[in-house]
């Protein structure tokens, strides 16, 4: 199989999806000379009608977007980084996420959204944020978040095919990050966690960028005799409650590693969701190691305090692990 | 541009449909017979009509919190309508949506929006997608003067002039938005100046004169049906009732806008216009008019039937229609 | 003592503000004739230069109330619909929030932000959302969620004099609870919560409008025995998280009633802070009672099925005792 | 209008520090001395010079992504800029805001900006708080093309024009936004006709020319501070680097605009041009010229040095200044 880093995996799943329905198009500011190259060279093989740079105007092109899938067309829109999504919150929100349930199932939404999110080194508050927080409490959106290359091809693949608007998380970080990815028709089904290393003492719940760091730390522990069952939900919306839980009840603890913020996080989302489901399974509270509750500094040092690292996450596996 | 008598015949049926469908829908909410805010378009008519009347079927729409004129005039069905006003199961939208958020897919009737503005950057994409799937199909967005200065106005008409869609920008000017006059919010007189700013044609129009409307309409949906762009058109009207039925209850009559103004108005009533230009020309009879008045007084007899007959949802029906 | 409704709560809180200091002003649209009544009248005392009606811009005008904010004025911002900040979010999220960090702590945010939120009969999707979940993740806003007058004007008068951005959240559906509200000088501090009924078989944590319900529903289990504490924790962030966990100490349960959503809700924060915190003193897991996981809907009786009504949160409690 | 022979000095003394700052920084940068992304604006001096030499210290100013040489123009120093952008405690925002979010309160510095209009809106409500308190503060508020885009700069200007708010809107038009020629996004050519859907005056200016700069930003700040509302001022310039430092390891050279175009800028080089004019003039020596140049050699010199020897935050000041 070949091997494919983050941002290569990205571009040959839009180039099979765009070959393969004339109706599917990509948006976005820059996406023909694509400045992290995940659409680099697309528009040698589709033309200018199906691969257009926007203005910078992300409410007007989210929406158009929003309309050019009401009207029958499945865009692929780039919002480069997670925080512009801010300039279009009412056309993700109010538009794309409500539509089709305000209509009575008439509007179909087949868009897929693509960002790159996270801290990826000095890039400071306003282009370091994850967001898809924010986005957990909009019913009527698919949310995906890979942690590697594969998933990448994988999950993105299956978003552009979804009839429902899906936002597809690429993290800032993870661009050279490679492995073997399937060629062709790779799908990765959206709802399906990933069991990314089995281990029977306790379960941790690692999303997107966290997922790497979270199975450095695994292995560590297993030289102890720690066995951390590391799982990647890859999809929040929709979310596959059932392996998670499952896997909560065989370690009967669970750790959840996110880069997000504590304060309404995607891990305090899945926290709750175990402490409620898996209680009886619980032998330790849930810890939730996440950035802390500043805005992402700039500064190396304090973005290094900022966001979890490895120590932050072995420190709080040993905790759950020791009570 | 002559315009045949079948045309002129459609165009005073759909403004009588309006006309009593608001007043029948305004009346029906000030005795709390339907929930939700109701923003009626009587003395709006013209504007809808004209524009609608210069589209086809496969053309689309996108409209506001004040659609149920621009829905009618697509073409958009009495009893369903009525059914979604009352948030009954038979409604457009299964009684999800309610007055504001009427669609009608097969009309291509994308939608009223309970957001200011948010037509704009959909109506847009409704054009791009004609160009990507290679049609040559027509976007009339509707919006009001207040939403005309919202980001997405701005964001939407550049983006449709360089990309030179398919789609016609219809700012219906009443005057107001809520309770505040356009002029202490708005920094021109004349929305249509505004194409400037986007290199595009910007014209001012009567929204009181339909076939003034339909003209402008006419002309405006060649040029985008012909790859030559958007055009933005500014139909000059005003609305006879409040900005939401039943809002003297908290503002009190008067609040923010003179009685007299309101009757000037009412002499430039769209319907009478018509009726008068029509008759004069000797093109239609009396009779014949009254003839669609009638009819369509039955038609809205029996979709209020329709709707006070029709079913609500079933509570379990909440969870449908979220994903596809 | 004078009986006040919310509305006139809120009035009366902005009118006392801003005959204190007269770089207090406010903005927002139709905020002259007010259609909920909240700023009825203040035109009249303050003038035309501090009672501002904006044109319908929401970037616009919440993004200058930051501006204005940051060159020493304090702006009281109104945004009519908590939905409509979806049309402001970078200037609340990437602005307001994070220019006083990015900035080293040399920007002030004196921004009193007011929305109407929730379900209040047949508003529909696009104007019944409640919005706070997603203001949440963002460090450096403060959320208030006032249950009733007293508590509105108390909280209002104190948001106003804070340095930092609040929104305030007004529930559509309470415009006319009326009750003893203190005169003048009444402040009520950001961050402390406020038991509303004392109890010792389950501590029900109720916001904003929940909270009259969540306290019919003790009361009437109260016939029955069945002991609630009620307790309203007044604002999101900051959060009383000890008031909050020394009741569930007491009663070692705990039920949380919001009107938000269940995934990535205001209730799953506070679920997930209270099985960690609170692990040894669960005797049950964690009810959340919300809304259901749809876009609010239009018909009555689909927006009823849609929101908590007393009957699931009753439910919810007798479950969780019963454990 | 006569500019003395003291404010030619500090024009081109303001137009060196941000000359040798800028390019100092990018081969920092280049050399991965310092982190973050890094936008500098080299050739765009005179636009940054020219408005702030018409401000007073009370005058306010909001900057972009690109905003070094407006901070240095409005009187920033290089130490705590220098120093910020290597993310050093000593910085003006601790480390904590880096080379797109440097603020300085006490000069009115509202701060630059990583949101691309976003200081639109803030520039307005800083030149509202100045109607509120009674001052007279003049608020000028930076942004590119690109950013005229953006649905901010509609609701900005429409909200200034009707308030009538100091504020002087200064568009610099460098061609580009990232690797995207202006024209392919912008329906306009020139941004200043946009002035015209606000009913406000708008001027298209040499931003390359400090002189004519200064001239148009006098007027339209003497304006502004009597009262009579914004002016939009589009300055015609050019960056000679990349958008963003570094770019061309992943673009590679040439990847979006010729190499002629930019050798045919750098003829137009607004220092150039300036010290052409103040020679030929006679109104100031080259040996004055060349006295700045080298003192501000110096003074850069010891801000790469006081940033370089400045301590980095520590770890556990992550949180502070979150709130009041
Ligand atoms: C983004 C947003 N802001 C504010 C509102 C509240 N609102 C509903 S209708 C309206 C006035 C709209 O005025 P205009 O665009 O002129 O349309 P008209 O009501 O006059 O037909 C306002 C402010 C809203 N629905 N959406
Ligand atoms: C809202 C938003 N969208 C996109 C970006 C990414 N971005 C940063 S700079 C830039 C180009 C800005 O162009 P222009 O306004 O002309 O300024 P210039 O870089 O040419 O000085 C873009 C698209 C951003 N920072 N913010
Ligand atoms: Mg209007
Ligand atoms: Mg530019």
């Amino acid at each position: 199989m070949p091997q494919l880093n983050y941002i290569q995996a990205i571009n040959q799943a839009i180039e099979e999806e765009m070959a393969r329905d004339p109706l599917t198009f990509l948006m976005g500011e820059d996406v023909v000379l694509s400045a992290f190259g995940a659409t680099k060279g697309l528009i040698n093989k589709f033309g200018a009608t199906r691969v257009r740079n926007t203005p910078i105007a992300e409410a007007g092109f989210v929406g158009a977007a929003v309309g050019a899938a009401m009207a029958g067309t499945r865009p692929i829109c780039e919002v480069e980084f997670a925080s512009f999504f801010y300039c279009a919150f009412d056309q993700v929100c109010n538009q794309a996420a409500k539509l089709r349930y305000m209509s009575g199932g008439q509007a179909l939404m087949p868009i897929t959204f693509r960002c790159v999110y996270g801290a990826m080194g000095g890039a400071a508050a306003q282009h370091s944020e994850t967001v898809y927080a924010q986005f957990l409490s909009v019913p009527g959106l698919k949310l995906v978040v890979p942690s590697g290359p594969a998933d990448m091809k994988g999950l993105l693949k299956s978003a552009i095919r979804d009839d429902n608007p899906v936002i597809v998380f690429e993290h800032g970080g993870l661009g050279r990050l490679k492995e073997e990815v399937p060629g062709g028709d790779y799908l990765v089904p959206l709802g399906k966690a990933s069991i990314k290393r089995a281990g029977k003492n306790v379960t941790a719940v690692a999303i997107g960028a966290m997922v790497s760091k979270t199975l450095k730390v695994a292995e560590k522990l297993a030289k102890e005799g720690i066995s951390v069952e590391v799982i990647d939900p890859r999809t929040l919306i929709p979310l596959d409650e059932e392996a998670i839980l499952s896997s909560v009840e065989k370690t009967n603890r669970a750790v959840i590693i996110d880069e997000g913020h504590l304060r309404g996080g995607a891990a305090a989302d899945l926290a709750a969701i175990i402490a409620e489901k898996g209680f009886d399974y619980l032998d330790a509270p849930v810890k939730r190691v996440t950035a802390l509750d500043v805005p992402i500094p700039f500064s190396p040092p304090l973005e290094k305090a900022a966001i979890p690292d490895e120590a932050r996450i072995e420190a709080a596996i040993r905790e759950t692990v020791g009570r | 541009m002559d315009i045949g008598k079948d045309l002129l015949l459609q165009m005073y049926r759909s403004m009588q449909r309006i006309r009593q469908f608001e007043s029948r829908v305004r009346d029906l909410a000030m005795a709390n017979e339907v929930p939700g805010f109701v923003h009626v378009s009587i003395g709006e008519e013209a504007s809808a009509v004209g524009i609608c009347a210069a589209l086809r079927k496969t053309d689309r729409i996108t409209s506001t919190h004040r659609g149920h004129g621009h829905l009618l005039a697509k073409g958009g069905g009495l009893k369903p309508m009525m059914a979604e006003i009352f948030g009954k199961r038979t409604g457009y939208c299964k009684g999800k949506g309610g007055s504001m958020h009427i669609v009608d897919f097969s009309l291509g009737i994308l939608g009223a929006n309970g957001i200011v503005g948010a037509g704009l950057p959909i109506a847009t994409g409704s054009a791009l997608a004609a160009v990507i799937a290679g049609r040559d199909d027509v976007t009339a967005c509707f919006f009001g003067d207040g939403a005309s200065n919202e980001g997405t106005f701005h964001e939407s008409l550049n983006l449709a002039a360089v990309w030179k869609l398919p789609v016609v920008f219809v700012c219906e000017n009443n005057g107001f938005g809520e309770f505040t006059p356009m002029a202490t919010v708005t920094s021109v007189k004349d929305i249509a100046v505004r194409a400037q700013a986007y290199d595009i044609p910007g014209h001012i129009v009567d929204g009181n004169d339909v076939l003034e409307v339909y003209r402008y309409a006419s002309e405006a949906v060649a040029r985008a049906r012909s790859g030559q762009g958007p055009t933005l058109l500014e139909c000059k009207t005003y609305r006879w009732e409040g900005h939401v039925v039943g809002e003297q209850a908290f503002l009190g009559e008067g609040a923010y806008r003179e009685t007299a103004e309101i009757e000037a108005w009412k002499k430039r009533c769209p319907i009478l216009r018509f009726e008068k230009f029509v008759l004069e020309g000797g093109k239609i009879t009396h009779g014949e008019l009254e003839k669609i008045v009638t009819e369509t007084q039955a038609d809205l007899e029996e979709a209020v039937a329709f709707a006070r007959s029709s079913a609500l949802p079933d509570p379990s029906e909440v969870t449908d229609d979220v994903f596809a």
